[in-house]
């Protein structure tokens, strides 16, 4: 049983007022931030694009087709990870498990796709100096890749190392994989910004 | 410490540890303790004080004494910050100021207030056993930390530290040397905050003690409250623009780099500079104050909050219009969003925009009005006790009024046409910040060391730091605004160059000699500071005769707070109530006592 | 040469417009100092009257200052007649109210590190076309020498000539970094953001010669990047541009060789 | 072995000799040849106008009579100073880097010399003779930059070691920030076989070793040319580089920009 738990109040039981545990409270304070941050850069892209005399159309430099099925990937994952979480609500492990990995499985292949998309760029000797329009895509594209990154990382460590909570404090680690879900959420939600402002429009 | 906490704490895990059964760099070094990770704070942010505020002493001389060669530290700095003939070098004049104000701002006065004090007093003062997530906490040290020591290590690297000043505008910045080491540093003191103000938001709507609502924390916890959602939201464009340069800089996108520039005789782009154009640089200085505004509240807010405790406390009555400061600043958190532009105003915006942000500029004065009145009135038919942090907390109150008011004229688009970038400007933050937020932070170090030692701290010493400070400080920033009357911009090295730097030189010299003079004023209070946590006065839990819930605990706080849990019944500042003997009832005092 | 000088308000004023945003400093000034005197006089009142002393207790019950009620909304009403009846007739005429380009002197001004380079358009009042690849030590500007309407333009380096009582309009550029153009004796300021043409104008009221300085961090030399402007009468300043005009291409001999 | 002889570069310079590389440093093989020749301009003379130094008093003060932009320096008979010519090819011999600095004075607000040769690694003398404050920026390629500040008169700094350019690189341009119309060009070689032109455009390269070379110019305004070249023990070979408008290659990178302009920033613009 974690100590901690014990010393600190709402780690595992949601508060009464405000109807959340800490994790979840924090979560959502830092997928506020996070908005801020993509906000920040979504508005430079915004205010770049006007200023600037030409733009290419993401559709006809970018592959769309390869971006759609990303797009799908991703959103799957999402699935996938309500799923892990719902297992654990009805103390099924091994299905959970299974649904995290294949999560983890998803995000691995949004990455390969992302590789691809990226070496053909380079291929073709579009770098982010390239112009405005590609310095922005490989930023945000790069920087959400990142955070694709860190799910996978988190991901692993509760299928590998971190899978032992679920014996000693089940809720807690249920309440984490809910934790990391609201991430991945996010992470799905800003590609979906993404994907038609800069491989649309 | 005794049985009692002993008995509650049984079965720690790893991650939150015994406060005596582990070995010294669990216990001191890497704790997950909020009192050990606030004195962590504490101690290197007052180093980087220190150290930010040796480098504007060197400016000084150079400003005092425009092209003499430095004494004894001329000697001791490398070929690129010093002249041949170890007079300081423009360069190393850039370098000093862009890492004095980067050193002030973010690795010394905000972990000072935030990281410090927020860390130490927050979970004490809302009967919190600790902060909700000890192990993020840590990590948030950690992180400022290795945020610091790579600013400081960009003094030693090739190309040396930045020298487009804190502000790091763009297109100078992108060709600057050293900002990408900056930009590095920047990105890992961003992530502390945030994490921080996570930490601090849950921790003050989570774990308040049973009957403490909201309209029952103390200012303090209210000031850190409004602080962490301006660091949570404001600090993240920063971010965004940071990685924008960044990115400008070692993969030569074009971001802030506008077309058709010509650098040093060569038309870009270049092999050294890429940059194809078609970016902005106007929009750095948006992404850029839009942090940056709210960030000058971050620098007050919490300092408010302290001199608010110690009237309170030494007034031995409530605080004037409790409510009405609690509304100011959460209004004053809303309105630092929209009024970054006014940083802006000689950039060429339009007239309308100007006073769209001329106007919330002065609409936020008000708020800061309403604390400063509030906070004078609780003077009124107080007791007063003159003790050290008395002192300061009430210095606090003029100086930040001058500060405020100087931002009168800056915050009109029409007269800061003749004051923007001038020392003007350097006076008015300077006198928010230094004897402002600084002033009230040694407020805090004198008002909470007890409850950090169990012992006070000397107040002859206190008394031989405070008046000197308070003079030197005036004497420091007083003859900026006279400068900046003139028209002496700001970051000039050598101001005998123009008419106005001759016409104020004078000051200049008054100003150093200030400086200097302030340095040695601050030897009483390193000594204070050592020698009274081995030899001062022990005291009890409660020295100051304070209400509030950080006294209920023992002086020093064991691990977990408090030794039985604490209940909330009354108001934070009930002192000298009538009808009652003892001038102050603690909120944690049952009625029936 | 007055080093050591301890002045300790505005400079000198040159414009026509200037007066009005001193005018504006001076009211700002006097609030702020009612203000800090109002808020001293309580304070140190406090100080002396409410110590702590032996029989006295503090006073709990709040006091009912509706002063500070009224003191807040003085402060609002004041900056909102600061704002509106000073601040925003003196922008709106400095920076919207230009005059007419025919009845000016027009001026383009180009920031470099670290000199301002000024431009005038000679005697067909037309400027030249400017290219970055033509910038040579005697061209700093890139003026193109096949561009008939550039072979008369002026160039100078840190040094302007303006005629006085007359409305003098300069367009403001920037070949590298963020400078900003400032004239303290015309209470003019405005950031020179490269990418961008910026135009302001003055009209200067009395004869002299005064500093422009640079306002922005531009890089390790901006405090050099100092220029002069000249405020001329109107023969003196046509027989300074006469003067300057670009006459026949210099013949240069071995004795201007010099490695 | 580093055998140099203590005349410096700058003496020559003095009397507007050509200045032979070899002549004055040494430390290599040596031969007995020597190829020299003019640089000659048949175009058109370029436009030009005396150097405006009203920037800074200090400056204008030293000087009786107008200054002119070097690179457009052009004699009445065609002839042209300051190219730089090198073996470009065919150099075999290994050169020690002399230990004597190269020195750049920075003297009534000019660089002097404004083109110079030096080998690879051999130290830098900059030097500040003028009342007021000189920034020293290079711009090389392959060589590592360099930008610092001298605020006063009399500074001296050192460049040596790393600091200093320390591979081949023709030509690397140094500027001054404070006072733009402040060039110097730098020929930086890995042997000594280089010369300047002078007056008359005339430059010599002596203790040439006989073989086979690629002979090349530059000229900051008019470009490069290279012709090959063969010299046999005590020959003295001539050769006149004549730059037409054909032959010169502007080495810079030719855009339709307006100098530091843009698009007006207010629609309220006159």
């Amino acid at each position: 049983m974690s100590a901690t738990a014990e010393v600190i109040p709402h780690t595992v039981e949601p508060h009464p007022v405000t109807g959340v545990y800490n994790g979840k409270f924090g979560m959502w304070l830092f997928l506020a931030s996070e908005i801020m941050l993509f906000g920040a850069l979504f508005s430079s892209y915004v205010l770049l694009r006007v200023g600037s005399a030409e733009w290419p159309h993401g559709y006809s430099v970018l592959n769309v087709p390869l971006a759609t099925v990303n797009t799908m990937v991703l959103i799957t994952s999402s699935v996938t990870v309500v799923m892990a979480w719902y297992c654990l609500q009805l103390n099924d492990f091994g299905k959970a498990r299974l649904y995290l990995l294949a999560t983890i499985g998803l995000a691995l292949v949004f990455m390969v796709i992302k590789y691809i998309e990226y070496s053909s760029k380079f291929e073709h000797h579009h770098y982010p100096r390239t112009n405005l329009f590609y310095g922005l895509y490989f930023t945000l594209t790069g920087l959400h890749g990142l955070h694709v990154l860190g799910g996978i990382l988190v991901f692993l460590y509760f299928v590998g190392p971190g899978a032992g909570m679920w014996k000693t404090d089940p809720h807690r680690y249920t309440n984490r994989v809910e934790c990391a879900g609201l991430y991945w959420h996010f992470v799905d939600l800003v590609w979906i910004f993404l994907f038609p402002s800069i491989y649309l429009l | 410490m005794s049985a009692a906490t002993h008995g509650s704490h049984a079965g720690h895990d790893h991650g939150a540890a015994h406060g005596h059964d582990l070995p010294f760099w669990r216990k001191y070094v890497f704790s997950v303790d909020h009192k050990v990770i606030g004195v962590q704070y504490t101690i290197t942010a007052l180093v980087f004080l220190l150290f930010g505020f040796s480098l504007m002493m060197i400016m000084r001389y150079q400003l005092a004494y425009p092209g003499r060669p430095l004494p004894i530290v001329g000697s001791w700095l490398g070929p690129g910050l010093v002249n041949a003939d170890r007079s300081l070098s423009p360069d190393g004049y850039n370098v000093f100021g862009a890492m004095h104000g980067t050193i002030m701002v973010f690795l010394a006065v905000v972990p000072l207030v935030v990281g410090g004090f927020g860390n130490y007093v927050v979970p004490l003062q809302i009967g919190a056993p600790d902060m909700a997530f000890p192990r993020l906490n840590a990590a948030s040290y950690w992180s400022y930390l290795s945020g610091g020591l790579v600013m400081f290590a960009s003094f030693f690297m090739k190309g040396g530290a930045a020298q487009s000043g804190w502000t790091s505008y763009a297109p100078l910045a992108v060709i600057s040397p050293g900002q990408t080491v900056w930009l590095l540093g920047m990105v890992l003191l961003i992530t502390s905050s945030l994490l921080g103000s996570v930490n601090f938001i849950v921790t003050i709507v989570q774990l308040r003690a049973p009957g403490l609502s909201f309209f029952r924390l103390p200012f303090f916890v209210w000031a850190q409250f409004v602080t962490a959602f301006l660091l949570l939201l404001a600090f993240p464009p920063l971010e965004a623009a940071a990685i924008l340069q960044l990115m400008d800089r070692i993969a030569g996108t074009s971001f802030f780099m506008p077309t058709g520039l010509v650098v040093s005789g060569q038309i870009l782009p270049t092999e050294a500079l890429p940059h194809t154009g078609g970016g902005s640089p106007l929009l750095w200085q948006h992404l850029f104050w839009f942090l940056a505004h709210p960030e000058v509240y971050v620098l007050i807010l919490p300092a408010m909050g302290i001199v608010a405790e110690v009237v309170a406390n030494n007034t031995r009555k409530p605080l004037w219009g409790y409510r009405s400061m609690v509304y100011a600043i959460i209004f004053l958190g809303f309105m630092s969003f929209i009024v970054w532009a006014h940083h802006m105003f000689m950039t060429g915006m339009g007239t309308k925009l100007s006073l769209f942000f001329a106007t919330t500029t002065m609409i936020i004065s008000i708020p800061s009005v309403v604390v400063l009145t509030a906070l004078i009135l609780s003077l009124w038919g107080a007791a007063m006790r003159f003790n050290s942090q008395f002192l300061f907390a009430l210095a606090f109150l003029p100086m930040f009024a001058i500060g405020g008011l100087t931002g009168l004229p800056l915050g009109l688009p029409a007269s800061d046409i003749h004051l923007h970038d001038t020392y003007y400007v350097i006076g008015h933050f300077h006198y928010v910040v230094a004897p402002g937020t600084i002033f009230a932070i040694f407020a805090g170090v004198y008002h909470w060391y007890p409850k950090v030692t169990g012992r006070k701290m000397s107040e002859l010493l206190g008394r031989v730091h405070f008046w000197p400070s308070l003079i030197c400080m005036n004497v420091i920033f007083l003859p900026m605004l006279f400068q900046g009357l003139q028209g002496l911009s700001r970051r000039t090295y050598d101001p005998l160059v123009y008419d106005a730097g001759q016409a104020v030189q004078g000051w200049h010299f008054v100003s150093s000699w200030g400086a200097w003079i302030l340095a040695i004023a601050q030897i009483p209070f390193i000594i204070n500071f050592f020698w009274s946590a081995v030899a001062g006065k022990k005291v009890s839990d409660n020295p100051w005769d304070a209400t509030t819930l950080e006294w209920a605990a023992p002086s020093p706080p064991p691990h977990g707070n408090f030794l039985k849990s604490v209940s909330v019944y009354r108001d934070p500042y009930v002192y000298s109530p009538p009808g009652r003997p003892s001038d102050f009832w603690p909120q944690n005092q049952p009625p029936e006592d | 040469m007055m080093a050591g000088g301890y002045s300790l308000w505005l400079p000198v004023d040159v414009s026509k417009h200037g007066f009005e945003i001193d005018r504006l400093i001076y009211a700002l000034h006097i609030l702020m100092a009612v203000l800090f005197v109002g808020w001293g006089i309580v304070f140190a009142y406090c100080l002396v009257r409410f110590r702590q002393r032996p029989g006295h207790r503090a006073d709990a019950v709040v006091i009912k200052a509706k002063a500070s009620k009224y003191a807040e909304i003085g402060v609002a009403v004041f900056e909102a007649v600061l704002l509106l009846a000073f601040a925003v007739p003196v922008l709106a005429r400095v920076k919207n109210q230009f005059p007419s380009e025919a009845e000016s002197e027009v001026v383009r001004v180009v920031a470099e590190q670290f000199a301002w380079n000024g431009h005038y358009a000679g005697a067909d009042g037309v400027f030249g076309r400017t290219d970055p690849k033509f910038i040579a030590p005697d061209n700093l500007i890139g003026l193109d020498p096949n561009d008939p309407h550039g072979t008369d333009d002026i160039i100078t380096v840190n040094e302007l000539h303006v005629p006085v009582n007359k409305p003098v309009i300069v367009r403001l550029s920037s070949k590298d970094v963020i400078h900003s153009f400032a004239v303290p004796a015309l209470r003019v300021k405005q950031d020179v953001i490269p990418g961008m043409t910026i135009p302001i104008w003055f009209e200067a009221a009395r004869l002299g010669e005064f500093d422009i300085q640079c306002a922005q961090l531009c890089g390790n030399n901006h405090f050099k990047m100092r220029g002069r402007i000249h405020i001329d009468t109107d023969a003196a300043f046509a027989e300074w541009k006469k003067s300057k005009a670009p006459g026949e291409a210099p013949k240069v001999s071995e004795e201007d060789f010099q490695l | 072995m580093v055998n140099v002889k203590r005349v410096a570069v700058l003496c020559l310079a003095a009397v507007g000799v050509a200045v032979s590389g070899s002549d004055v440093l040494a430390g290599g093989p040596m031969g007995t040849a020597t190829i020299k020749g003019k640089a000659m301009l048949s175009a058109a003379k370029p436009s030009m106008r005396a150097i405006d130094m009203g920037a800074d008093k200090a400056c204008a003060a030293m000087h009786s009579k107008p200054q002119y932009p070097q690179g457009k320096m052009v004699f009445p008979d065609g002839s042209i100073p300051y190219a730089f010519i090198y073996l470009k090819d065919g150099v075999t011999g290994k050169y020690d880097t002399p230990s004597t600095p190269v020195e750049i004075d920075q003297q009534g607000c000019m660089y002097r010399p404004h083109v110079f040769g030096m080998i690879a690694g051999q130290p830098l003398l900059i030097k500040n003779n003028d009342d007021t404050a000189h920034n020293i920026h290079a711009l090389p390629k392959k060589n590592a930059q360099f930008n610092f500040s001298q605020p006063k008169k009399g500074l001296e700094n050192k460049l040596e070691g790393s600091k200093t350019f320390t591979r081949p690189e023709v030509m690397v341009k140094i500027k001054c920030d404070v006072h733009p119309w402040m060039s110097a060009y730098a020929g930086v070689l890995s042997h000594p076989f280089f010369a300047v032109s002078g007056k008359g455009g005339e430059w010599e390269i002596k203790n040439v070793p006989a073989g086979k070379y690629t002979l090349a110019i530059w000229h900051e305004e008019w470009g490069t040319m290279e012709v090959p070249i063969e010299v046999a023990d005590g020959a003295t070979v001539e050769h006149t580089f004549t730059y037409s408008k054909a032959a010169a290659q502007r080495d810079v990178n030719v855009r339709e920009v307006t100098v530091g302009s843009g698009p007006i920033a207010r629609a309220s613009n006159p």
